[in-house]
């Protein structure tokens, strides 16, 4: 925590001193909980690409002596136990634990407390002129049971039978029954990890919504919000609703285990698919969870980029909120194979395709707002102009598994990998990054490195699409996903040279993310002292100090006079007009 | 923008005591329904699910004040219960 | 484009249609996506930022944000309606076509146990018999399946044939394919199944009318002969536990819940 | 924290409902769906298993668990009138409820312990391997009647009665320590008829359980 410490050096003086563990460790300032998410989170997701990483190799070089593929260790697999790797071959149990990890660490402890634990905290009150959180102390709490979740979720590769190997989804009875899965307290820990990871989101979900809600500034009304904030609402509402009925379902499934209920489990009546139906009800939720922060952030920063108001504000709030909704009503398409009705099956393809509406509406809005900019191509706004052009190409792939008959081939392929990837990393990740190094001077009030950034924007965009666009091709060759060695399948095994070319690219991907790594690092104590308001942005976070203290704006009194979008208006004396100038003779825009 | 807080006095004090008599009423007629009448098996569900209802919905309007909540709140309270019949009737329809 | 997207040679009669519709949806979202992708390019570069020129100041455009929206709801409405009928078509038990060949398969860890009936052309009678990941079927022929598991769920997925259904314990889940080419082709797990999951794999051979006569009559008399010297079918003819009256129950059972 | 703490407690609203109430509530709609899955799933189960689910009575103990639905709809009522009390800003009255409500729903997890204890001992358990409930009246027959009477209902029927009634009885369990710490808060002379947020957030938790346990009640015991 110590670099945190050195970043908040300047906001000290203003306030009396608090002992460092109050201040730095069990802080109740949103600010400082939304960095301590941010280290958190950054963590895992190192670790969860190790785990890819793990993965890729062996898919690229698995042996198979009956097909004639020789195999190769597994760099540095003589560190791990036999258990896993035994003679400097990955174990296929080893793998699907992998694959059940690299997928659950990133899900829920890297990408969602990106989003929404970094952000939801960091930004909420300083974009909406409140001092803290409704519930400060809550705040804390949340990010103190979060921690211990990510905690005992890696804690499971260490116990006796190895971590959780049914898949992030854990399909009953799999992961219900050990007999099957060869996997006893891993799992339990797993759906434990999960529930108290649950109830840290729930804490911080009544949080964000009590806080838009209530403590908006004078003036800020609820169309004068930055997109940012309404996407984080509406996440914010997804998760109380859909967090409780997954926790719901991880417990009968520890019941199931533990004390020997039949929820899931066939023989006494229970049912596989009755699991299903309550994961994939939070599920898709959760995918726009893991979506929706993300285009706020973009469109907060393609504005700023482009000097642009964002084009159809209205339609852009009205664009999530359509989301969200519909998002309750398709979860469904995850399950066109699984023995559901049919006749459900054709309802819950009709909503799915829906969902390409409003997802339409923000893509061309976003390229409305570019048109006729001034762009200023800062490393933000590429990695948000990325976010576009990537998560068109994710939301594409989307109608393909969104029709049905369509899907039939590409179910459980490599097609729907790529697809989940094209918007998990293409998409939220781009964000992600956007948004971290847009508001990185907020934070710590010293620039990052532009050259840098520029590098390892570029070395991302090029080696992700590498990675991740050839496994459309697999997945529509035929290649199932979670397979730990492809080369057993005379189909897929002609295309063994796609998979070692994929490997290479998400080493060099994994490789580029280093050179972020040292610029955040670096520029946590090196980096150019950042101004107020370095990008010359609208909204109430760029009024604050950077970084802002404790209470962000002390005694100064905010009013909002219009929305946080007003760059270039004509009459304004630069080409960016803060929320709080009152800039008389500017004329008032006649929709919100 | 910023309007009066509801404040402790701003709504009538509810007769608790009656919406209790009509609460332990309804449930002595529920078990009786249940136990005592000849009725159909789905008339009875039908008339015990109905009671309930009756029951919850006075223990969310006086009991939780919701009667005297504005129009928000009350839009807010509700808002889980069109997802929560979502859930229960796709799921259920599998069944059919 | 089939070397571009790699599908496999489809041999079944929907998995043609299929295709198509996938190089439908392929061809709108290609088309979508060049629109898209080659406008940003076009705007990043028109309006790359230039010391004196200040950005339009505009809220959006109402006639444009309409036009957007109806034109991608049409589209994909007209994705939804067409798709529903194939998907019916083939997921729908009741738009079955009449089965000439009908087979329980049984997964389980790691491997597909195929039913099929003996010469009375009935499931569920003493002459039933279990073939360990050998799927033979005739062409030409529709071919009934009724799917079910033993243990956990596994995902019966024939790619030359564009065919994919759960197998879910607990449950017996019809399907149905007709191959059009006779060969061999491949059955893999599409679901996460345990630590065998990648090796649970079978062999699906299409036959001629003819060879598909030869092979049924040879593996009924096999069979028999076997059952009557009480030896067990050796393990490289891919025979597993013979156990066809068990077929009856499950016939009940998948009546009773379709 | 202490800057944050003014405006945090009953602080100005653009709502028109102060923090802790609206968080209370938005708290309570994430309850709504919990209890949505759980009662989803008993109505799906027992929609598809029909013969695993006794009649009403036969197995379950309806009148005890009737006078306990008597008794939490009570606590329900001393919960509103503590609120009542103090929002007239008598302090006296808002202890003597609060205490009332948290004893009464002592009694309510009390009983409902009773009942497991003998529901367990009738072999009615949630344990899927070991279920074999003979219903209340073979049970009362003593051993012998016991031993050669049929299983009523099946695993299931443990598995979802012992994991709903159970859900709710921790939800009551933690109710009745949060009125005791309001009780003690009560006792320091927290409350007054200016400051009731935290005896109405108690009390709107307090009812909402009430409001689970009256769904419960019908969907489990009568139907």
């Amino acid at each position: 925590m110590s670099t945190v410490a050195t970043a908040h050096e300047t906001a000290a003086h203003t306030h009396e001193e608090i002992p460092f563990l109050r201040k730095y460790i069990f802080s109740t300032d949103h600010k400082v909980i939304g960095i301590q998410f941010l280290f958190m989170s950054l963590f895992f997701l190192l670790v969860g690409g190790l785990l890819a990483m793990a993965m890729r190799w062996q898919l690229a070089f698995p042996a198979n002596p009956n097909a004639g593929f020789e195999g190769r260790p597994l760099p540095g697999g003589g560190l791990l136990p036999e258990t896993m790797v035994a003679g400097g071959v990955m174990l296929p149990e080893f793998y699907n634990a992998l694959v059940t990890m690299h997928g659950t660490i990133m899900v829920f402890f890297a990408i969602m407390p990106l989003l929404i634990g970094v952000w939801a905290n960091y930004l909420i009150p300083l974009q909406i002129g409140a001092p803290d959180m409704a519930f400060p102390r809550l705040n804390m709490a949340s990010f103190w049971m979060a921690m211990p979740a990510g905690m005992m979720m890696l804690a499971s590769f260490a116990v006796v039978g190895g971590a959780a190997n049914a898949g992030w989804t854990a399909y009953a009875p799999l992961s219900v029954m050990p007999e099957y899965s060869g996997v006893h307290l891993g799992q339990q820990l797993w759906e434990l990890s999960l529930v108290i990871l649950g109830f840290s989101s729930l804490m911080g979900a009544v949080n964000y919504i009590t806080t838009i809600v209530n403590m908006r500034a004078p003036g800020m009304t609820w169309f004068r919000l930055p997109l940012s904030t309404w996407a984080l609402f509406i996440t914010s509402i997804l998760l109380l609703l859909a967090i409780p009925v997954l926790a719901g379902g991880l417990i009968m499934q520890f019941f199931d285990q533990t004390i020997g209920t039949g929820f899931f489990k066939p023989d006494d009546g229970g049912q596989p698919l009755l699991w299903q139906h309550l994961f994939w009800f939070f599920g898709h939720p959760e995918v726009y969870i893991l979506i929706l922060p993300a285009m706020g952030f973009v469109s907060d920063i393609l504005a700023n980029g482009a000097r642009k108001p964002v084009f159809g504000y209205a339609a852009m709030v009205w664009a999530i909120v359509g989301i969200g909704f519909i998002g309750w009503i398709v979860w469904g398409h995850h399950m066109f194979m699984s023995g559901m009705n049919p006749m459900l099956g054709g309802f819950f393809m009709v909503t799915t395709l829906m969902i390409a509406v409003p997802s339409a509406i923000k893509t061309f809005n976003w390229l409305g707002t570019i048109w006729g900019g001034n762009i200023r191509f800062h490393t933000p706004f590429l990695h948000a102009i990325s976010f576009v052009a990537l998560f068109v190409i994710g939301g594409l792939s989307g109608v393909f598994v969104a029709s049905a008959p369509v899907d039939i081939p590409l179910h459980d392929t490599y097609f729907v990998v790529a697809h989940i990837h094209y918007v998990l990393v293409g998409g939220s990740l781009f964000g992600i990054f956007g948004a971290i190094t847009f508001w990185f001077p907020k934070m710590f009030g010293r620039m990052m490195n532009e050259p840098l950034g520029k590098i390892h924007w570029a070395l991302t965009f090029v080696f992700f699409n590498l990675t991740f666009f050839p496994m459309h091709m697999l997945g529509s060759g035929g290649m199932m996903r979670r397979l730990y060695d492809p080369t057993q399948y005379p189909h897929i095994a002609q295309y063994q040279d796609t998979n070692i070319f994929i490997t290479y690219s998400a080493l060099l991907l994994f490789a580029s993310q280093f050179i972020f790594m040292f610029n955040f690092f670096w520029s946590l104590f090196r980096g150019r002292k950042a101004s107020e308001n370095p990008w010359e942005a609208n909204s109430l976070e760029w009024t604050a100090p950077s970084p802002p203290p404790h209470g962000n704006w002390g005694d100064r009194k905010l009013k909002v006079y219009r929305g946080p979008y007003e760059y270039s208006a004509p009459g304004a004396s630069a080409d960016y007009l803060l929320q709080t100038d009152p800039a008389q003779g500017v004329p008032a825009p006649a929709s919100h | 923008m910023t309007e009066p807080i509801d404040g402790a006095a701003a709504h009538p004090s509810p007769n608790y005591i009656l919406i209790w008599v009509v609460l332990a009423v309804l449930t002595a007629g529920e078990v009786a329904i249940a136990f005592v009448s000849h009725l159909p098996q789905v008339a009875l569900i039908l008339i015990l699910v109905g009671l309930a209802i009756w029951k919850a919905v006075l223990v969310a309007l006086y009991y939780m004040h919701l009667k005297f909540e504005p129009q928000r709140l009350k839009i807010i309270a509700l808002a889980p219960l069109p997802l929560a019949v979502i859930l229960v009737v796709i799921v259920l329809s599998e069944h059919w | 484009m089939n070397d571009f997207w790699r599908l496999p040679p489809n041999v079944s009669t929907y998995g043609g249609e299929i295709d198509s519709m996938f190089h439908l949806i392929a061809w709108i979202t290609i088309v979508v996506f060049f629109l898209v992708e080659i406008l940003i390019v076009v705007f990043l570069f028109r309006y790359r930022g230039r010391p004196g020129r200040t950005a339009k100041y505009t809220h959006g455009n109402s006639r444009m944000e309409i036009l957007w929206t109806t034109a991608t709801a049409l589209i994909v409405l007209f994705i939804g309606v067409i798709s529903r009928g194939l998907w019916l078509e083939i997921k729908d038990p009741r738009h079955f076509p009449q089965p000439g060949l009908e087979l329980i398969v049984t997964a389980k860890q790691f491997e597909w146990n195929v039913t099929y009936p003996g010469a009375d052309n009935q499931l569920g009678t003493a002459d039933d018999f279990v073939r360990r990941n050998q799927l033979h079927v005739p062409v030409d022929v529709p071919v009934r399946i009724t799917l079910q598991s033993e243990d956990v769920i596994h995902s019966f997925y024939l790619p030359q044939l564009r065919l994919k259904q759960d197998a879910v314990p607990g449950m017996h889940i019809p399907a149905w394919f007709e191959a059009t080419l006779p060969g061999e082709y491949t059955v893999g797990c599409a679901e996460l199944c345990g630590l065998g999951h990648y090796r649970m794999k079978g062999a699906l051979t299409v036959h001629s009318a003819a060879d598909w006569q030869q092979w049924y009559t040879q593996e009924q008399q096999r069979t028999a002969a076997a059952r009557a010297t009480g030896a067990p079918l050796a393990a490289s003819d891919g025979a597993a536990a013979d156990d066809g009256a068990a077929g009856a129950t499950v016939l009940a059972a998948a009546a009773h819940s379709h | 924290m202490t800057i944050a703490a003014a405006a945090m407690d009953r602080g100005t609203s653009s709502f028109g409902v102060y923090n802790v109430k609206l968080g209370m509530w938005v708290f309570l709609l994430s309850e709504v769906m919990f209890f949505t899955g759980l009662i989803g799933t008993y109505i799906i189960l027992r929609f598809a298993n029909p013969e695993q689910f006794a009649r009403p009575g036969e197995v379950l103990n309806v009148p005890l668990t009737a006078a306990n639905t008597f008794f939490l709809i009570c606590s329900s009522v001393t919960m509103v009138k503590a609120y009542a009390e103090i929002e007239r800003g008598n302090q006296q009255g808002l202890k003597r409820y609060l205490v009332a409500t948290a004893l009464i729903g002592m009694l309510f997890v009390g009983i409902q312990g009773v009942e497991y204890w003998k529901l367990a001992h009738e072999g009615f358990v949630p344990v899927a391997a070991l279920y074999k409930a003979v219903g209340r009246h073979a049970a009362e027959a003593g051993e012998a009647g016991a031993v050669g009477a049929a299983v009523l209902g099946g695993p299931l029927y443990g598995t979802t009665f012992y994991t709903m009634t159970g859900f709710h009885g921790a939800h009551v369990t933690i109710g009745v320590l949060c009125l005791w710490f309001t009780v003690y808060q009560a006792y320091r002379g927290r409350y007054s008829a200016q400051n009731v947020a935290g005896v109405e957030a108690m009390g709107l938790y307090w009812h909402f359980v009430d409001l689970v346990w009256i769904i419960l009640f019908t969907i489990v015991y009568l139907i």
